[in-house]
């Protein structure tokens, strides 16, 4: 996109990177809006849990880290996926099952994987995927490079043993790890604040001693400023971080589950999106003069076009030949 | 008779058990303000407050002894894992505190505790919500180990497990909480421990449990129609304690059995009535008895292959083809 | 005991207080050398965790108690079933294993039980009581009385989930527990240091927003007061409070251990020695003239007797009946 | 040869693995400094520093999957369980991260690892600290699971373990440690799932493993002695996979067989060693399969119930009688 006559003090790269950051957002917004769209026609199945709404923290985290860090995430993943590089085509046929998904249909929207892209899952165990992603920062310190790990998971699973039994490893052990939480203030049906004693989530990196932030999860540009700092503190002091994102997430818990109901309102989630993390970056892109409507249009068109090939490419790929019900059970 | 849900069936007994006796109480995710993740506990907090239908936060060991230790004190906890997947983080506690109390203390301790919630495959969930853990806790001693099929069953021997005096483990099937069947509006229980005959038969014993059971009717039904063959369906109920002497008995009668489980096959329940039924019925068996199983591989997410995994009436009806050497 | 003519400033309750702790402590102590003693005739087996001094720890919390608070403990518990009133021959019988032990000979060292003194074990999995005596608390709320209930674990115990798990879930539901960690520096032969990111226990109350206290654990009158206050504010604010209790074991981690080697120095364990918890108080109750040396030798006495007495008892105490080897494994 | 410890064998095997693969590490409680709680690892912290030889808190399912994500990333982790009883804590990763890994993933990360430890009763540990684990592990598609019964086999399997590309649970046995047996000082290693035909014999199979081996050998001697028996003795080495093959083409010659194993009876190894052979060899059965078991209790710690709760060679002689027909 051809950068445009400007007032913003922003040099042409930091727009372009705007830029970028603001079509990876839509990106995954569109990706998702066809995800739920798919599901309720039946060609996705088992459970489903979209990531409209928090766009902003896997797109401004993931931009803070090289191409040969590790990145791990829970069941809510398909951005983070996208993010770090999963062709929309690829991720799509997963969700459908399908042999040219990402996981060749046996993993599915809660088990995405590009062993490529360093992108390590997808895990659907709340609390199990921050201990691997310790594991990867072990290894990191084993082999004496200066990679990073980076680690997100709710704020619902800050109460669960594994999370605290590895941030202690992860601080007495100095290892290179982002543990990124991404607070949507609630767990399925529960609110944070029945389910912790404390309801700073970022306060419990008092226990071990460990840097912390917490940041507003629905602005890309401090999710990215505050990942950059904590990646540098992984990559270069090889320590770890917990940084809390405040997010809000538009949807029901998985698409199987109500969008409002007996844990919230409708006018809350209303509110809510007042803060919409795509249209706050536009707003900023357009008022500092780098992106006016008709070039909106343009990136719009380009995703969404990218969008409907993804799901043209899942509808048509293959299923799993019958035999792959028994393949990969063990390497030989 | 009212024809109702499993999944209310499981409510009544709920609701009756916590109406009949002020120390039982509910706890688990999701249970209260949320309904149940599965809605299972639907209306309970409305009719019994926060004091006795209690949300946790994600932390499963704990809440799961957190449970042990009310019991320990007197309290009748049922503590519902969202699914039994989780369990396997509380698994300690269900073993080590749960199970062994009453016999380390010396008898001493008695646990009353009902541990519940969906266990197995639903619809395309994966390796990591799919397993069917049956075996595993059938495996200890100290526990009992429940899997009802029904409403029927799924009401009456819920409200047994809660009046039991030990831990029991109650095993529900996600895909079964829409299905429907007649409850009594009577006040009823099942005993633990009692297998049931859900179709007599002649020619093979076909045993089940849970899921499995809709599975053995629709064979039987096939076998019948299409091969005559008369089998007789036996429905576990409970699996620990095991009804041998039922098992044993229609072993008599047929000489033949199949054995249908949802679980992986290695050290599963079907492997253990195997064992019961060569030592008890050794001489009456005209056939190697065969096994119709969950496959042997992590549960994959792909629908096809899901569905291949799962066992189903035409698995069942060629293993009795097998037995009965029509094969 | 007669009070001598003194020059405290103690009142004779107070007196006779102290030196019913004093006599508390001697009775862990004996008790200990024998079950030592016993341990390496053969006739205690499997681990046997020895208490010798942590006593202070054990007598000063209980003392303040009630009769019908909760006790819970793991598996160095002997002191602690006795500070609760077990008699000292039905824990040695359980030691040895006979069918006058409280478990009846099936429980053993590291599982300890009465009943109706209602202390609730005895268990030997790290981090295993700590939510069942919040269940414990969670009954007491349920029922709507004032008891207590107090949980005892080591300080290798705070890295592990239910730990997390449970604090979290006390200070959220104000659950009336005691959370007692008698830190001794180590668990088996790590050190505290190699093991937990932050060094103090008690900061580890920070990610519940709980009440905490450290205090020396040498020092039965310290330990007492702290629990003190803590067993107040469970009984009447109906909050949980976490105490660290500094402490030494002189021992090894149990009796199968070296008592000293690759992880910490013989002199360390000499100079702690020059903290004995029963010297001190003892020294103290001279120093006040509340206790002459010929008072103390009485005392000494009697709890020696109590102890061959209880050694006796063990050693005639018939083994459980073969066919118990079925009984107690359901309640019917 | 040289004669050394099961437990000095098993060191000979992390040390050689070590120093072969810089890749290969070792993880787990008092491993390093305290030189291992039973010793296995005593000396490789100073030989190979604390970068490779690593205490950890106690903290067993976090460190366990710490192993398990720096297996995803390509290093070989061996993760030491002080003993198998506290694994239950880390059940979860071993499960639903290692085992599935592969599968879920569509076959893009494997993960070599070994997860190690002592298995089973010792003596009077008491219920929390005497379980045998096998029949649940060996239940996992995902995970293979070896039970070496002598220095020999632990050394070459343990080996062979180290370099596999999948999770392997490996169970020693605290009661073996001391036990000595020669060990060839040059390298080698043994394939996992082949059983091992410890004594041959024409009467009766008995299938053992692990503790249990060294209770059938007894208890051969004694048949031969007292009763003339020829017993085969028949060790699985590796649970998963199982060596059905040998199982069977033992039981073709001697027509009969017992199963020993220390865990617990319901869905027990023997249960599916006893569903593979009347699937396998159901026309060469002369008389049912009889199993002896660890009781079917949590276990005592009074020595005398502990003993009577544990496979003997009196048990076995009892049930081969029994398979012959003597009783
Ligand atoms: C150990 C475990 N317990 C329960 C569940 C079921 N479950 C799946 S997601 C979820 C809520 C998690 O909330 P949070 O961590 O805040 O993440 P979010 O869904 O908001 O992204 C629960 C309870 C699970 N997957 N794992
Ligand atoms: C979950 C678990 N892991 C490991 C063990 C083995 N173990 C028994 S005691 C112990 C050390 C505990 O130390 P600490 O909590 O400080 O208590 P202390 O022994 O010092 O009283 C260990 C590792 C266990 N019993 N449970
Ligand atoms: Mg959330
Ligand atoms: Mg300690």
């Amino acid at each position: 996109m051809a950068q445009p006559a400007t007032a913003s003090h922003l040099d042409a790269a930091q727009a372009d990177f705007y830029r970028h950051l603001l079509r990876q957002m839509l990106l995954i917004r569109r990706f998702e809006e066809k995800a739920g769209e798919a599901y309720a026609q039946g060609k996705i199945g088992g459970f489903c849990h979209l990531y409209i709404g928090q766009e902003a923290v896997a797109v401004g985290a993931i931009a803070a880290l090289r191409d040969d860090d590790y990145v791990f995430a829970g069941y809510r993943e398909h951005g983070h996926a996208l993010v770090r590089g999963m062709s929309p085509r690829v991720a799509m046929a997963e969700l459908f099952g399908r042999s040219d998904g990402c996981s060749r249909g046996k993993g599915g929207s809660m088990h995405l994987f590009d062993a490529d892209r360093l992108f390590l899952g997808g895990h659907a165990i709340v609390g199990g995927s921050l201990p691997l992603a310790a594991g990867a920062g072990f290894a990191i310190r084993y082999r004496d490079t200066d990679q990073v790990a980076i680690c997100f998971f709710g704020e619902a699973s800050v109460n669960i043993g594994a999370f605290h039994e590895t941030l202690n490893m992860a601080a007495l052990w100095e290892l290179p790890v982002v543990f990124l939480c991404e607070n949507n203030r609630y767990g399925m049906g529960t609110a944070l604040e029945r389910a912790a004693a404390v309801w700073d989530v970022y306060r419990r990196a008092c226990s071990y001693d460990m840097a912390e932030e917490t940041v507003d999860g629905m602005d890309v540009l401090a999710v990215h400023e505050s990942t950059r700092r904590a990646v540098l503190r992984a990559r270069e002091d090889k320590a770890p971080t917990l940084i809390e994102a405040r997010t809000y997430r538009y949807m029901g818990h998985s698409m199987a589950d109500p969008i409002h109901g007996h844990y919230r309102t409708k006018e809350e989630l209303e509110e809510q999106k007042q803060q919409d993390p795509i249209e706050k970056l536009r707003m900023r892109l357009t008022d500092e003069g780098l992106l006016d409507d008709s070039q909106f249009e343009v990136m719009a068109q380009q995703v969404q076009g990218e969008v409907e090939d993804a799901l043209a490419f899942a509808d048509q790929s293959p299923n799993p030949e019958p035999d792959e019900l028994y393949t990969e059970v063990y390497r030989s | 008779m009212p024809t109702i849900t499993y999944r209310d069936a499981l409510n009544q007994a709920l609701r009756e058990e916590m109406e009949r006796d002020p120390d039982v109480f509910l706890m688990g995710e999701e249970v209260g303000v949320y309904q149940g993740a599965y809605k299972v506990s639907r209306g309970l907090l409305e009719r019994f407050g926060e004091r006795r239908v209690v949300d946790t936060p994600i932390a499963e060991l704990s809440f799961a002894g957190i449970g042990v230790g009310a019991a320990m004190v007197g309290l009748r906890p049922i503590i519902e894992f969202m699914t039994w997947n989780f369990a396997l983080l509380a698994i300690d506690q269900v073993v080590n505190s749960a199970a062994k109390m009453l016999y380390m203390s010396g008898g001493q301790i008695p646990i009353p505790i009902v541990f519940r919630g969906p266990g197995g495959a639903a619809l395309q969930l994966a390796a990591q919500h799919s397993q069917a853990f049956e075996a595993w806790y059938a495996h200890v001693p100290g526990l009992k180990v429940v899997a009802p099929a029904t409403p029927y069953d799924a009401k009456g021997l819920l409200k047994t497990a809660i009046r039991d005096d030990n831990p029991v483990v109650f095993l529900e099937g996600e895909m079964l909480y829409n299905i429907k069947g007649e409850v009594p509006e009577e006040e009823y229980t099942i005993p633990l421990g009692e297998a049931e005959v859900k179709r007599e038969g002649s020619d093979v014993t076909v045993i089940c449990h849970s899921k499995t059971v809709a599975v053995a009717l629709k064979a039987a039904q096939q076998l019948e129609a299409d091969f005559g063959i008369s089998a007789e369906i036996l429905d576990l109920r409970t699996i620990r304690p095991l009804d041998v002497p039922t098992i044993v008995r229609s072993l008599r009668k047929t000489n033949r059995c199949v054995i249908v489980e949802e679980g992986w096959p290695f050290c599963g329940i079907g492997a253990q009535v195997v064992d019961e039924i060569q030592r008890e019925a050794f001489d009456h068996l005209d056939a190697p008895v065969l096994r119709v199983t969950g496959a042997d591989v992590p549960m994959p997410y792909n629908k096809y292959l899901e569905r291949a995994a799962k066992p189903d009436p035409a698995k069942v009806v060629e293993a009795v083809k097998k037995v009965t050497y029509l094969d």
